[in-house]
């Protein structure tokens, strides 16, 4: 008991953080019309390919001569950018049919 | 100094993908607000190369900048080039693409602390435990397990979820009693996980959690039928959401938190609304109840007979009518058939018929189908008609014609409490003058349940495939002049 | 520039929790009725009562002696305390009446 | 521990309000939603009492909760006891009483800073100042005196606001060039207010920056009209909102920081969707374009004449229409003629006409004036219909009861580009068979402009009081049997 309310004590600013963030994603998606449901889950399916800062983190990082990481890390940031222009350029063009002769 | 400009980044970054998501619910702002979220994506990328403290090797440089342009022209292309009726599958691919790459992170990062403690004399460790230290290790540990286990699921999930939308694995496959093995499954892999962070582990043990966690993906999406796919890539987009703010963790990376949470969070709300959408429990998906189509059609008794009509008899009806109504539905998708049901639409206001089309919210297989395709097919936006707009007009309608749709103009989702789809709204067509409805045969549509409205004493079907039907009534009519 | 660079650096954590409070108080408002104006105005109005931990924290940690700042600072509790308990109870009043009979 | 479980509380404390503040956005969940608020604030200040490190002498836990009991007691009663209709005041009063609460606060802090700083020895600020102290020392002073600006606006602005809501001062005061005037004070108030952060100041200077601040306060608000206090009240609500979120700055304090900054970011927002639903920009407000009503009125040159109707023929004419609209307006508040009204009501039901009421949204004084009003009086709530749902019906109403409305009726808000309310929607009397107006005069209304609707043939005036004129109906009607 007494460690998990130190382990709060000492992270309350990330606890802030987290419920916040979660309320305006929340918040931020209420009420979006049954039409936008499919570009919009590929919008967000864009936006948490910001995974790949990790991935790039890890390559500035990785010890020399440690070549298994360094592959991994390859692996990863490739990876990770197919998630972000994939999506973005995915989510753009079905927004795009949308707008179509509006 | 050029740490803090990094975080100004960060800071611009999340707040971009905060707007953007907001833009992205409006359908006038959507587009912008995905470029936004894009802007902000490429300034953070950008800044964590170039703002980085100390020096990177130029073969680090390289290599980097290469995995990106690999990553960039594959991505780029594939986007660029995969058709309109396969956006759902590429999404799912490019969320298990996330997935894995949270994983693989996760995967270094633990070889990496190993590597550590295994370096520090042990009464080091001792110390470090006894300052305090401990709880950042587990801490650290969480974090990465964490996002090893869910970015694994969403990886391996995403990919049979791919399989089955492409149709390769059409079929849900349920073990017997699979709904206890998953959960069982599933607890097996977190305590694995929960044991790892206590333990500490080792690098052979984490692999095994890896395959394990592949499993687990695998086993939670097979038993769910293709047709609630969307639904699954939602709550699977929200997976990867979670693995990625789990990295924000383990780097006290601002952005990959928000960023993370954002999606997490938007993602569960989407596919809540979904499911309420389609008038669903979440469970109801997860766990199956319908969505194969396979097993319960045809179970109630039908009383009547139904008629079916000629090409050249519809092409006359449809001809000499005022008002017609195309209602279009997963057939149309499947059938790819939307071009030609444009042509029939211009040829049909050529003679002076208003046509319409009638767009339910859920008809196909994603939110905003019918309208993603039938852009793609120049129709024109004004003529695509919500259901709430269109359901008073059906009276004053003389034709109305089905292709491909069956669920969303099931009378039984109003008049049959007992039916599966009883609540959803739907098309109020049989209040039209005459009812036409293209199918291939008398087959139930995706909740499996037989459709009253074909025995309706004003409803004929034109069988065949929609494509080739609708090509015929087309050429039919060219004929009439 | 520096400055402030080193400034915004030390207070990141600050930031953060700003904007995505301002995101969150924006987003929460987002479409209200006309009709819960003047409520909504007044049940924000209590909620920045709490303004009271301030006042309290002041007398809490007042040095012996200093009256004055007892003084002010027991003023200080009762206009916070007006401010919260009559912000609350106002709001309650008016949303009762909206409910009636509906 | 105890100060982590006091955290614990103020981050229950901030959901709460955020949870409270959503749900007070939906008429459903309102109630609920502002006791939820009032909840987590309860928590919030028993856990800075009960869970204060260190021992508290006797004295000051009286003094705390003597003063916490007083605020109690007088806020509750005057909350409970005071009339609906003079609810803005008080949310006013209450208003500037939390400015006031943050100002004092800033004033103690501000001579504790003094004090503190002249103790040391000067060697000691110098050390500080290299160690980084000294942007700490900017802080927390710049915290203090934003707080003490900006609450002391909030407050003497907020007496000003109840003044005129009271109708103590309920001529808007212009001095010449009040805008150039105002700009300038606000503008001398926060250099002075930043000569102070920089140099550290005096106590004198601190007090001196406080009554610029109060007169500050003052000119801002007097210029203003009193039927736009609801939009300055919002607006200063939201100013107390900053003030409370700079103590919280001070204070490092979590649940300040929230609370303040939500209400400071809603409030801002709130203001500016009241402006909109009033089809007017906040600087129209704040400059005062209109809003006393006084100056104007009367410019147009009226053609045609106006007809006014006995007590006598309206009953006759009330009794035997089918359908009665009632319209209220800011006259039927004035005259407290909310019974009267229902008594009419019920009246006619009784002899089998159908009464319903008509509710513009900004009709009245403050945003749902009109349904707090008819509530009050217990009129069914099913019967108050807002203005997009009504308009549709007036024209199968027979007559239409305009009672002390002026503004929410006139036509030159669809017809009249060069009207001041141009384009506020408004409810569309115009087309109901007969309407009668009941006003004292011919005077205008709150924008200060004629109606045309007064000369339209089928309106007939029917001039009085508005209690003083129903309870005349009522007692007609009543004779007629
Ligand atoms: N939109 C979404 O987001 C979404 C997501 C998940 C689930 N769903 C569900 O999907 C359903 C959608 O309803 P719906 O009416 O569009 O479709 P449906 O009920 O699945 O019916 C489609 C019909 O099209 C016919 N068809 C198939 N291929 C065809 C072809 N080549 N040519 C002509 N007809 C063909 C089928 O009959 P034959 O085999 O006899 O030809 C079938 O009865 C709803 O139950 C909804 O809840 C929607
Ligand atoms: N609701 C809000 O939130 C809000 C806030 C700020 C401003 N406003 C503004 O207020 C206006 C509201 O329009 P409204 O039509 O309700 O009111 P209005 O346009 O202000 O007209 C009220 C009329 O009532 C008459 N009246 C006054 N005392 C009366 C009494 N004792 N008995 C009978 N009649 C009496 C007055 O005429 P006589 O003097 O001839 O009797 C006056 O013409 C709009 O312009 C709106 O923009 C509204």
């Amino acid at each position: 008991m007494n460690e998990i309310l130190s382990f709060f004590g000492d992270n309350k600013e990330t606890f802030y953080f987290v419920i916040l963030s979660i309320f305006v994603g929340i918040e931020v998606i209420g009420g979006v019309p049954t039409v936008l449901h499919t570009p919009l889950m590929s919008g967000a399916n864009a936006i948490h390919g910001v995974v790949i800062i990790g991935a790039i983190h890890v390559m500035l990082n990785v010890e020399e001569g440690n070549y298994f990481a360094l592959a991994l890390g390859f692996l990863a940031v490739v990876l990770g950018t197919l998630n972000v222009v994939g999506g973005f350029v995915v989510t753009d063009r079905m927004l795009e049919m949308f707008k179509k002769k509006k | 100094m050029k740490h803090n400009l990094l975080e100004i980044c960060y800071l611009i970054g999340s707040i971009t993908f905060i707007i953007g998501l907001k833009m992205m619910g409006n359908a006038k702002t959507a587009r912008k607000g995905n470029l936004i979220g894009a802007a902000g994506m490429t300034i953070a990328i950008l800044g964590t190369i170039f703002l980085h403290e100390g020096c990177i090797s130029a073969t680090i440089f390289g290599l980097i900048f290469g995995a990106i342009g690999l990553g960039t022209a594959i991505g780029w292309m594939t986007a660029k080039k995969v058709q309109m009726t396969k956006m759902p599958e590429l999404v799912s691919m490019f969320n298990g693409m996330g997935g894995a790459c949270a994983a693989l992170i996760s995967l270094i990062e633990y070889n990496h602390l190993r590597h550590a403690a295994e370096e520090l004399p042990p009464f080091a460790l001792a110390a470090m435990a006894m300052m305090g230290g401990a709880s950042m290790m587990y801490g650290t540990m969480l974090a990465i397990i964490a996002g090893l286990i869910i970015g694994t699921i969403s990886f391996s999930g995403s990919i049979i979820a791919y399989l089955k939308l492409n149709g390769t694995m059409n079929q849900p496959i349920r073990l017997p009693k699979y709904n206890v093995i998953n959960t069982l499954v599933m607890i097996g892999v977190f305590t694995f996980g929960g044991y790892i962070v206590v333990t500490g582990g080792s690098s052979m043990l984490v692999y095994l959690l890896f395959a394990a966690a592949i499993v687990y993906g695998v086993l939670f999406t097979i038993p769910i039928g293709g047709a609630d796919m969307p639904v699954v890539i939602s709550l699977l987009n929200s997976f990867t959401g979670l693995a990625a703010a789990f990295g924000g963790f383990l780097y006290s990376n601002k952005i990959m938190l928000t960023g993370g949470i954002l999606v997490g969070s938007a993602g569960t709300l989407l596919t809540l609304i979904m499911c309420k959408a389609m008038n669903r429990p979440l469970s109801n998906v997860i766990f199956g109840a319908f969505g194969g189509g396979s097993a319960t059609a045809g179970t109630t008794d039908i009383k009547g007979s139904i008629k079916d009509i000629q090409v050249a008899d519809l092409a006359v009806l449809m001809n000499y009518s005022k008002r017609v109504v195309i209602v279009p539905g997963y057939g149309l998708a499947v059938a790819q058939a939307q071009h030609v049901i444009h042509e029939l639409e211009l040829l049909l206001e050529e003679r002076g018929v208003e046509v319409k089309y009638a767009i339910h919210p859920v008809a196909g297989r994603m939110p905003g189908h019918m309208n993603v395709l039938l852009a793609e097919a120049n129709v024109d936006y004004g003529k695509l008609i919500e259901m709430d707009d269109i359901n008073p007009e059906f009276e004053q309608t003389d034709v109305v014609l089905v292709v491909g749709a069956n669920d969303v103009v099931n009378p039984a989702a109003k008049s049959d409490p007992a039916s599966p789809i009883f609540g959803m709204p739907i098309l109020e067509v049989d209040k039209a003058k005459n009812i036409i409805i293209n199918k291939r045969s008398m087959n139930a549509g995706y909740a499996g349940i037989d459709n009253l409205l074909f025995y309706d004493p004003k409803a004929s079907m034109f069988f065949g495939d929609a494509k080739k039907a609708l090509t015929e009534l087309v050429a039919e009519l060219k004929t009439m002049e």
